[in-house]
């Protein structure tokens, strides 16, 4: 169905160029690409396009117009990235596209289901053939993340809409944060130590963020003292995921990709989602990406902002 | 057995201040005499611990038999710390690495021509006086060296007093890029320079300079009836190991720090244009 | 170093140029006590710390950190310590979020004029950071002696 | 002769060996599993094939300190770093990360050799573990690598029961001296049902023509790096979680007691590795994909007699955020043969 609307995008203009996703080698692979008229076929959307095309947008020429293809949850990546003028609106034609959760292969690994060479969904179920014979698996228990903490089923930004959305959210998605905020000082120190120790500063996170997107990260500059790619020290760890989390601060849309990107599986997004919960609560609601040209709550005041020595369970309330 | 990657100590006994941003160090052992001995267009690494570590090629010839010269342009955080630091600081060096020149296998008996640009003196500087202290060994030398200006000319002195004397029986011909007072020699750029000086194509030619005054001198000793294989030059890509190993100045199937940093111009074309 | 010498925090206050600055010269040249531990580093406005600077401080021994800068209204450049305020109250509860205690991070308005202010605060951020101990979370442990 | 082991048993193995040397396995530890160091609380999960991390960081550890400088005044102290000294056993690799020791030792052990890694070699005792169930983003056999029958000092095969070790060193000999004998032929069925599943794995026949070094200038004009590489993110993820990656970058760190020189692993994937004072002749990410690329399969087989610089582990399938991975990269460039 998608690729019969952006055929039909082509008679009007047959050079444009549209960013989606490629089929790979395993069931999973699905690898962000741009397409062209003539490959515009290899073109696939399905519950396996788990990956978020804003950043993707960043590293590709705009000579032409481009089309693109945008999840809910992607779109407050792009308008994040018009507000910061790092993408022109007017450059794309967004198509926002149904979403009803996407699925992590990781997860499915991780139920011990080995082998796997196809995934074909029936409704609610996924049914799975391996190597060592075929295996269901209910879709639900194996979304990524994100999905289970969706912003809701609205594009914030579309010039048009193919196919429907659902809202994959399940419960609170503060109630992790929230029980990182009851714990202790040092519990909470050791529940970040275990998660940030397997850190191999592949620099995933950081590269894979739609809110990252400074040309020159300070990480990759040696003159900083900043040991990049060496977890030299524990403190090396902590230093660069305090300032990665903070850095995106305001800008951060909870698009997941952080969690979803990282190798070792880190719960990344629980340090950026804690700031947006902070965020709300001291500044009031506010959400990254909602509309182009807001002004996120980092870079604006009041003069009856409350003080900073407060104290806060938790850091919470 | 630690050699290869650790460094010894060295002694920083003199600093010249060649040109606005060209010193030259001398540097020894801590109890004198050289760290290691070296062929020309070898290279090693130098470091201040605590800014960095750096290669560089060794400018004094193998010849000198009390220590070794580099001639360092700032241009980086270890050469910023290089100019500024006094006679009598230690640093740690390790080396020789690379390919040298080959003086004593396809250059002996060879009418030689030199061609250096700005600071790609530094490498050449070393064979050139290698060749000077074995003279009888090489047939015609011939030296064409240019730079920005005046003050920019790498070794001035002992390119005046030394290589130009008649006694070394090699010419130099020196040409600076613009017009500038007090200067009645060669105006213009080198590449230019070398065809008007119109050399005979027998010559066995090592040339050094910015990447840009290469590739136009390579066009000028083409046109010139030069074979690629008469030229060899010397390269330069970020290095970390110097062994090989860690990967950094991998072009193609060949390590700079260790297949090279000399090469002649016939193997660099069958490599992949990298660098 | 002695092993049995008591131990006493390291504190690093970084002191607004305009306002802080001046506060702690006054409270020096009035002769008012606060402890010596704590290490003035001058920025040029509240808004100018970088949380590394925070937590290379930490990473090089410092038991506390502290901003000082001049009151809300008062900014040198009008409005720079509005955005610290808001910088700083989710710097902070991040950290604490990680594990580092809310009692090692602080700020304060200190203007030029109070210098028994910027007494009193360092005296009583040194007694907090005291009774939590030495930092050992955001240590880099290559730093130790 | 064979040796074998009741699988019950093999806790108590295992802390035979923990108590005289440094035992390392695959252990989970917040959810993942690396190889780590074996004590008797780990949990050792030696069903899972694919540990994030590959097994070179027993050899090669992702940072390592080399030398510590003292600085007074002009001069300097220089303390090169020790050496490995104590023996250590790194239990349950798998075929392709014992092939990766291989590779390894071409680039760490050909002159001039490595101290810190020669070292750790030869002061470890490597016992593999053979491939139960293979995968689908498994691609060793491309390589020449059986899971059926994997390398080292000491090669096991694990069925429901009962481990089965074969010693191919002495020092691995001497790791399963105390254990009972067996008949050779007691894991013949299970190899063979390994190779059964090997024979069906998806990938197992990729066309690696056109990857000699005779065709390197070929390959590396290409013109589809630039579409291949468009989706890289420039992360070191594979790089990282490659067990044939070597590239390492040296930093040196001021403690404010003393300088530390450690070498620690880079990626060629980093915008920083060819980085000069006056810039990077690698300036887009297509040159650094490329040079990945490239290096595995056309200049490290053109300097080692053929032999590819991958081992098929297939991890970087698994983990690459993008899906952007080798099998692409030989799939696309490689040969196509005419139907």
């Amino acid at each position: 169905m998608i690729v019969n609307r952006l055929q039909e995008l082509l008679q009007d203009d047959e050079n444009l160029q549209f960013v989606g996703w490629e089929k790979g080698e395993t069931p999973f692979d699905r690898t962000p690409k741009t397409f062209t008229a003539e490959t515009l076929g290899n073109l696939c959307y399905d519950s396996f396009c788990g990956s978020n095309l804003s950043k993707y947008l960043l590293s590709q020429k705009t000579d032409k117009k481009t089309v693109v293809l945008l999840k809910p949850c992607d779109s407050y990546s792009f308008n994040q990235l018009c507000t910061e003028r790092r993408l022109n609106r007017d450059a794309y034609h967004v198509i926002g596209v149904g979403c009803k959760g996407k699925i992590d292969g990781e997860k499915i690994r991780k139920t011990g289901i080995k082998g796997i060479l196809s995934v074909r969904e029936e409704g609610e179920t996924l049914k799975i053939e391996t190597l060592y014979g075929t295996t269901e698996i209910p879709r639900k228990d194996v979304l990524l993340d994100k999905c289970l903490a969706c912003k809701g089923k609205e594009h914030k930004c579309a010039d048009e809409v193919l196919g429907e959305s659902e809202d994959t959210c399940v419960g609170d998605k503060y109630e992790t944060v929230a029980k990182l905020e009851a714990m202790t000082p040092d519990e909470r120190f050791a529940f970040w130590r275990e998660e940030l120790s397997k850190c191999i500063r592949c620099n995933a996170c950081r590269n894979a963020c739609p809110a990252c997107s400074c040309i020159k990260c300070v990480f990759d500059n040696p003159n900083s003292g900043v040991q990049n790619k060496a977890a030299a020290d524990d403190f090396e760890e902590n230093l660069f995921h305090i300032i990665r989390a903070y850095h995106v601060a305001g800008r951060c849309t909870d698009c997941g990709e952080c969690s979803r990107v990282c190798p070792q599986g880190i719960p990344l997004h629980l340090l950026n989602r804690k700031i947006i919960r902070d965020v709300n609560e001291f500044y009031g609601d506010y959400q990254a990406g909602d509309a182009i040209g807001q002004r996120h709550p980092l870079t604006d005041f009041t003069f009856e902002d409350s003080e900073p020595n407060a104290e806060r369970k938790g850091g919470g309330k | 057995m630690h050699d290869n990657i650790i460094p010894m100590l060295g002694v920083v006994t003199d600093i010249r201040t060649d040109t606005p941003d060209i010193k030259t160090f001398r540097v020894e052992g801590v109890n004198g005499g050289k760290c290691f001995e070296h062929m020309p267009g070898q290279c090693a690494m130098l470091s201040v611990p605590g800014v960095g570590e750096a290669m560089f090629s060794i400018t004094s010839s193998p010849t000198v038999k009390d220590y070794q010269e580099f001639s360092i342009k700032k241009c980086g955080c270890v050469t910023e710390w290089l100019h500024h630091m006094d006679v009598g600081q230690q640093i740690t060096i390790r080396g020789p690495y690379g390919r040298p020149f080959p003086v004593d296998d396809a250059l002996l008996g060879k009418d030689l021509l030199f061609i250096a640009g700005g600071v790609g003196l530094a490498p050449l500087h070393s064979v050139i006086n290698y060749v000077l202290d074995n003279r009888s060994k090489y047939g015609k030398v011939d030296i064409v060296y240019g730079s920005r200006s005046k003050e920019d000319l790498l070794d001035l002195p002992e390119i005046q007093s030394v290589w130009a004397d008649p006694a070394s029986d090699m010419k130099v011909h020196l040409t600076i890029d613009r017009e500038q007072e007090g200067w009645d020699g060669h105006v213009g750029f080198v590449p230019n320079f070398v065809k008007e000086l119109d050399f005979h194509p027998d010559r066995t030619v090592l040339v050094c300079g910015p990447p840009i005054m290469i590739k136009f001198v390579l066009e000028a000793l083409t046109s010139l009836g030069f074979e690629k294989t008469q030229v060899y030059t010397t390269m330069e890509l970020r290095m970390k190991c110097g062994v090989g190993k860690c990967g950094r100045c991998n072009i193609g199937d060949k390590y700079v720090c260790k297949d090279g940093p000399v090469f002649r111009f016939d193997e660099l074309d069958e490599l992949p244009a990298e660098y | 170093m002695s092993m049995n010498r008591e131990w006493t925090p390291n504190i690093v206050a970084f002191c607004c140029n305009w306002c802080s600055y001046a506060g702690a010269d006054l409270a020096g040249s009035g002769r008012m006590n606060y402890p010596a531990n704590v290490k003035i580093i001058r920025i040029p406005c509240s808004c100018r710390l970088n949380p590394m600077f925070i937590l290379r401080a930490f990473q090089r021994g410092a038991d506390g950190v502290i901003l000082c800068g001049c009151h809300p209204g008062d900014c040198h450049y009008s409005t720079g310590n509005y955005y610290a305020r808001r910088r700083m109250t989710v710097l902070f509860s991040l950290l604490d979020y990680m594990g580092i205690e809310r009692g090692r991070t602080r700020v304060e308005w200190v203007s030029a004029a109070e210098g028994a202010k910027f007494a009193a605060t360092m005296n009583d951020f040194v007694k907090t950071v005291t009774e939590l101990g030495e930092n050992k979370k955001l240590g880099d442990l290559r730093c130790k002696k | 002769m064979m040796k074998k082991l009741p699988l019950e048993q093999l806790p108590a193995f295992l802390k035979g060996i923990s108590e005289t040397k440094t035992l390392v396995a695959p252990v989970e530890k917040g959810g993942q599993v690396n190889f780590d160091l074996w004590t008797e609380d780990s949990t050792l999960r030696l069903d899972v094939l694919k540990t994030v991390k590959s097994a070179k960081g027993a050899f090669f550890p992702q940072v390592e300190d080399i030398v510590h400088f003292q600085m007074q005044g002009k001069n300097i102290d220089i303390h090169p770093a020790e050496v490995l000294t104590e023996d250590f056993v790194l239990f349950g690799v798998r075929a392709c990360d014992a092939r990766s020791f291989e590779l390894l030792d071409r680039v760490f052990l050909s002159d001039p050799t490595d101290p810190f890694y020669a070292a750790r070699r030869a002061h470890g005792t490597v016992v593999t573990l053979a491939c139960n169930r293979p995968e689908e983003t498994c691609f060793c056999t491309n390589f020449g690598i059986d899971g059926a029958d994997p390398a080292g000092d000491l090669s096991a095969w694990m069925t429901e029961d009962t481990l089965y070790f074969q010693a191919n060193t002495e020092k691995g000999a001497a790791l399963v001296a105390g254990l009972a004998d067996c008949d050779d032929g007691e894991i013949t069925e299970t190899q063979n049902s390994i190779r059964e599943i090997l024979n069906k794995l998806p990938l197992s026949n990729l066309n690696l023509t056109g990857f000699e070094g005779d065709h390197l200038k070929e390959r590396f004009d290409d013109p589809r790096w630039e579409e291949l590489s468009r989706g890289c993110l420039g992360c070191g993820t594979c790089t990282f979680v490659c067990p044939t990656c070597q590239c390492y970058d040296v930093k040196d760190f001021d403690s404010g007691n003393g300088i530390r020189r450690f070498r620690c692993w880079d990626s060629c994937m980093f915008s920083d590795f060819t980085l000069m004072a006056h810039g990077t002749n690698r300036p887009t990410q297509k040159e650094r994909f490329r040079q990945r690329f490239m290096h595995k399969l056309v200049y490290f087989p053109s300097n080692n007699d053929g032999i590819y610089s991958c081992v098929g582990c297939g991890r970087c399938l698994e983990k690459c955020p993008q899906s952007n991975h080798i099998v692409n990269v030989i799939k696309t460039l490689g040969v196509k043969e005419d139907a």
